[in-house]
């Protein structure tokens, strides 16, 4: 038997090693793909003429209404997304699947048809969108239509990532802290929220990230303020690929400060 | 002050529990089952973390039923201890206790002073259980529920928490229920000793009586009565008597009639080697022996019969009867330990059980 | 004793009511911020005439562009993503967290941003972008333009997605196979990958619908041929609103269709 | 054929596992420890799942250190079974199994004929342990590890298969290594019984000799000798005898010297009840009385004494004794059932685990 069972081992091994060799080499060729344009950035441009230009107005004035936009944004989605969260995570209502799945849509939907459903609402031709601006607030070419398609485009991942940190609370916690005489607020406050916190920390850097870089939705219903990514596309065109290198580096450091925040305070969902 | 649960029903899916009613007064209930059995159902339901489809819970004659969990004086004491993980030992219990008084002298009581400050997910399990037995006491329970609390720790120190925990719950003075799959533990904390098995309540007694005379197969089993055996009813001259495959065995036959096939069984601790042939006494070989560090067991096939019957010896006795397997002997089955449980049904507790 | 608790219940029960109500009434506004634009598109416009503009070249070419390219880009991101999401599920090594973070990055960047990182390396200007025009295949302004940032922006979904399904098969089957005498391979077809496949599932499906929606970077590296997005933003800015809808409404459909494979075939990672 | 473990070793974080020296011919040995001893990990060595730091590992002279875990011959049995959930009971033995015939055969000798085509997911835990077991032997191991294999099942079904597995081990005629927490499953199923506590191997011999002799407080502690105390050799006329807080007690002494305080333990099985003073009896009052449903438990403590000794006796035993608690009785200590166990240390199993 042993011989039977050494031949058929010695098979499997070489197999074993070529394949894990091919997967190692596919893994490593997509990793290069993800890594090499992010270092050839930085190679393309010297940094002293980045630096320079990064008090040009057009510059600062796209950063001041991405992080003003995105921040609201956040703030919005933060607020009436992590009840919905919570709800989602403890309810054991039939409607939670239906719920989950209105949430999960807008994830799902290409950004420009994000842009294009929210115009048919908010745009000057719709009844909403007509009446506030005729009452001074646009919501189209507007921070506040920024807002609206940021909000659209991003709340979902604070939604979906709070929910997962509140399902990974042990609801015996929850359940113990309500035994002891606790009510349902204090236990939350108390129990829940400190150990999802790592959890929601993450979702709403992941949806300031996101806010930061809607580029579809934004497009369609507010061109005008521009942000940084609008700002990045009309530079691109008006001006050639080295006008936007300046708004690109700063997107590109903030998504890296966000990756730091997520592998750092807060929980990587993906990790 | 009395917990009573009457008429109470719950159902998840296939799985149905009770209907269920108990009364626990100021002593400590004992619940006894297999896994997946609805034991911990029925601590959720009294404790309100579970809404029963039907019955009523009250405690001290306050309906319970529909209350939030925290407005009704239950506390519940959680297999693992549920201790909040990112607070230290004491802030454990100081979040259920009224002052920092209270907090030292609990944990004077159940020896965790070393302990008090450090994280709660740092401690050792035994640790932890009474880190979470203070914590529940801390709270003022008005009634005492334990879901296996002993479950997961190492045997000495689930041995020494058990034997502090029967004078501990005793004092406490309000209803206890202390829910195990373990006959050992079930038996050393209760006053009284509840059976359960897929959902249903098969017994409730004093431990010594559902030892002694369990009511149904399943509980005889699950309680360690090995010797499970069917036998007719036989006319005698003097009375009724057991009749097993051939052989008549005296025993209190109780209700069942003459013809009838009933199950008996005999623990095998009362099964003792006879030094002559009397009345109850069976010969055979010894087909099993084994060894548990605290006793014998040793299987003998009565000649011409196929049951085995199982004998348990304390090392010193097994020692003194110098005993081997095959060896022949005589086995006494005193007609006092025979307990007839009734009427023939499928004892599924010893087959692969069934989900 | 029964005094001072009750006193403290019912107060905690009037707050405990309000704060669920708050809480609902959040998550509601949030939800309806979802719905509402996405059952406005059908109102605003007639079934018929969207019907009959699904036949418009524009229309056509650019849903032929868009399932060619997401499909190609969905095939490299699972060939080559599968053996690195099943390194990173089960490696021991200490670089697994510095590969997950290439990983995730492409996932917060900005896709205008990695469109000029794109650029910077495949931008007729660059080296190797300049060599492929100069051999006839251009890779800008071209298919290859689109599934490159298409696969940039989309194949981390497949990896990450497909890492968490790995994860949650039970390293002790593996083991347990490994120990019966068989070898990496045959484990991995026979244990590993029919377990993990529902999540498997849903990282392609996910990483198709992010190809399909894709719009920031394939804006920057191939305005031509275009996608489905970049012919809304196109049809929008020349013709107006309604000539953006065929487009829009082909396109929430197929979001509607990832959504529904997300929540029956495979596994809804957010679920 | 033989299982060879020579000076392996393996940490991990803080916990460090080794050296461990086995040889483990065509018998069973039971590993004995409580949980996070490195039982799992020393079975993870030997099947090679888990790389040791340091040491070989070789079955029949053939060295496997360093081959991967498909080609060592070893087979596991896991705790849950690790069934395959996606495929039938059928499915899972075949996956290992040279024949349709042989999945029959295994299918017979465990009795899962009735559930061969259920999907493995829908098994209970009898059921699962069962098909797991025929897929092990599929296998045709060179050696068999099992991982607490009956740690989650019911009292009954637990009881019921190992007793099947004593027999169906010993059968295979390979080297079988049984690891689990339970003292009374080691001793049953084990030809020798090792027990390991934080990674170390503290002692390895027969069962009735790891329980009469145990080598360290922890092993005596661990296997249920409760009784466990602190005396000085003295010398007497005719030798050398133990002075007990000022009485004296016979026993065997082994190597320790006149003047030594040592640690002496004997179980309570083998303490009895005497009728009237005789060399080493003490007399005390019943502290604590505890029914185990098999069994009681009598805490008595000497007169001036504060260490309780405690008495098992069987229920027959118990209730011809007539016994309450509070009674005063008088215990008889049999010299050649106290083990004199070595020079003083700590015993740490029997307070608060340390981590």
């Amino acid at each position: 038997m042993a011989t039977r069972t050494d031949a058929a081992r010695s098979r499997t091994t070489l197999f074993g090693f070529d394949w894990l060799t091919v997967a190692l080499v596919l893994g490593g060729v997509l990793c290069l793909y993800y890594l090499t344009p992010l270092v050839s950035l930085f190679l393309s441009v010297p940094p002293g003429e980045i630096l320079a230009r990064m008090t040009d107005s057009t510059v600062v004035d796209a950063a001041t209404t991405s992080l003003l936009s995105a921040s609201i944004s956040t703030t919005v989605a933060t607020v009436f997304g992590l009840p919905l969260a919570y709800w989602l995570a403890r309810s054991e209502s039939g409607w939670t699947n239906a719920v989950l799945g209105v949430v999960v849509l807008p994830l799902v939907l290409p950004p420009t048809v994000g842009g294009i459903v929210l115009l048919t609402v908010f745009g000057p031709g719709a009844p909403i969108g007509a009446a506030a601006a005729s009452a001074g607030v646009p919501l189209t070419r507007s921070l506040a239509g920024v807002v609206l398609a940021q909000t659209f485009v991003a709340s979902p991942f604070v939604v979906v990532t709070a929910k997962a940190a509140f399902e990974g609370v042990d609801r015996t916690l929850e359940h113990a802290s309500r035994s002891l005489g606790k009510g349902r607020w204090t236990t939350a406050r108390n129990v829940t929220l400190p150990l999802a916190m790592p959890g929601i920390a993450a979702g709403v850097t992941l949806t300031f990230a996101r806010a930061m870089g809607e580029f579809g939705a934004t497009m369609m219903l507010s061109y005008y303020p521009r942000t940084m990514p609008v700002q990045i596309w009309v530079s691109f065109i008006e001006l050639g690929l080295d006008n936007a290198y300046p708004i690109a580096v700063l997107l590109l450091l903030i998504s890296v400060a966000a990756l730091a925040i997520l592998n750092t305070v807060a929980a990587n969902p993906w990790q | 002050m009395t917990l009573v649960v009457d008429g109470m029903r719950r159902s998840h899916g296939a799985f149905e529990l009770g209907p269920i009613d108990l009364a626990v007064d100021e002593e400590v209930l004992s619940v006894l089952g297999p896994s997946g059995c609805g034991k911990t159902t029925l601590l959720s339901t009294i404790a309100g973390t579970v809404t029963p489809d039907a019955g009523t819970i009250s405690l001290g004659g306050l309906d319970l039923t529909g209350r939030p969990p925290e407005k009704r004086g239950t506390v519940l004491v959680f297999q693992d201890g549920a201790l909040f993980p990112h607070m230290t030992a004491r802030e454990n219990v100081a979040y259920a206790a009224s002052s920092e008084k209270r907090v030292e002298e609990l944990a004077d009581a159940l020896e965790i002073d070393a302990v008090l400050d450090q994280r709660a997910d740092t401690l050792s399990g035994g640790e932890r259980q009474r880190v979470a037995l203070a914590r529940s006491l801390a709270a003022d329970p008005d009634a005492l529920l334990l879901d296996e609390p002993l479950a997961n720790l190492d045997a000495p120190i689930k041995r020494r928490l058990r034997d502090e925990l029967r004078p501990l719950l005793a004092s406490l003075d309000v209803p206890v229920i202390y829910v195990t799959h373990d006959q050992r533990e079930a038996t050393a904390i209760g006053d009284r000793l509840a059976v359960i098995a897929d959902g249903e309540l098969l017994q409730l007694d004093t431990p010594d009586e559902v030892f002694a005379h369990p009511a149904t197969p399943f509980v005889a089993s699950f309680t360690g009565s090995t010797n499970l055996f069917r036998g007719a009813v036989v006319e005698t001259g003097t009375g009724r008597a057991l009749d097993w495959n051939g052989r008549r065995l005296d025993a209190a036959i109780g209700g069942a009639t003459v013809g009838e096939t009933v199950q008996f069984c005999i623990r095998p601790e009362y099964v003792t080697l006879a030094a002559d042939e009397t009345r109850n006494s069976v010969e055979g070989a010894i087909t099993r022996r084994v060894f548990e560090g605290d006793g014998y067991l040793l299987d003998v096939v009565p000649d011409g019969g196929d049951e085995a019957v199982r004998l348990a010896l304390s090392p010193p006795a097994y020692e003194r009867a110098g005993l081997d397997e095959r060896d022949r002997v005589r086995l006494a089955l005193p007609a006092d330990a025979i307990h007839v449980i009734g009427g023939v049904e499928e004892c599924s507790a010893i087959g692969p059980a069934r989900r």
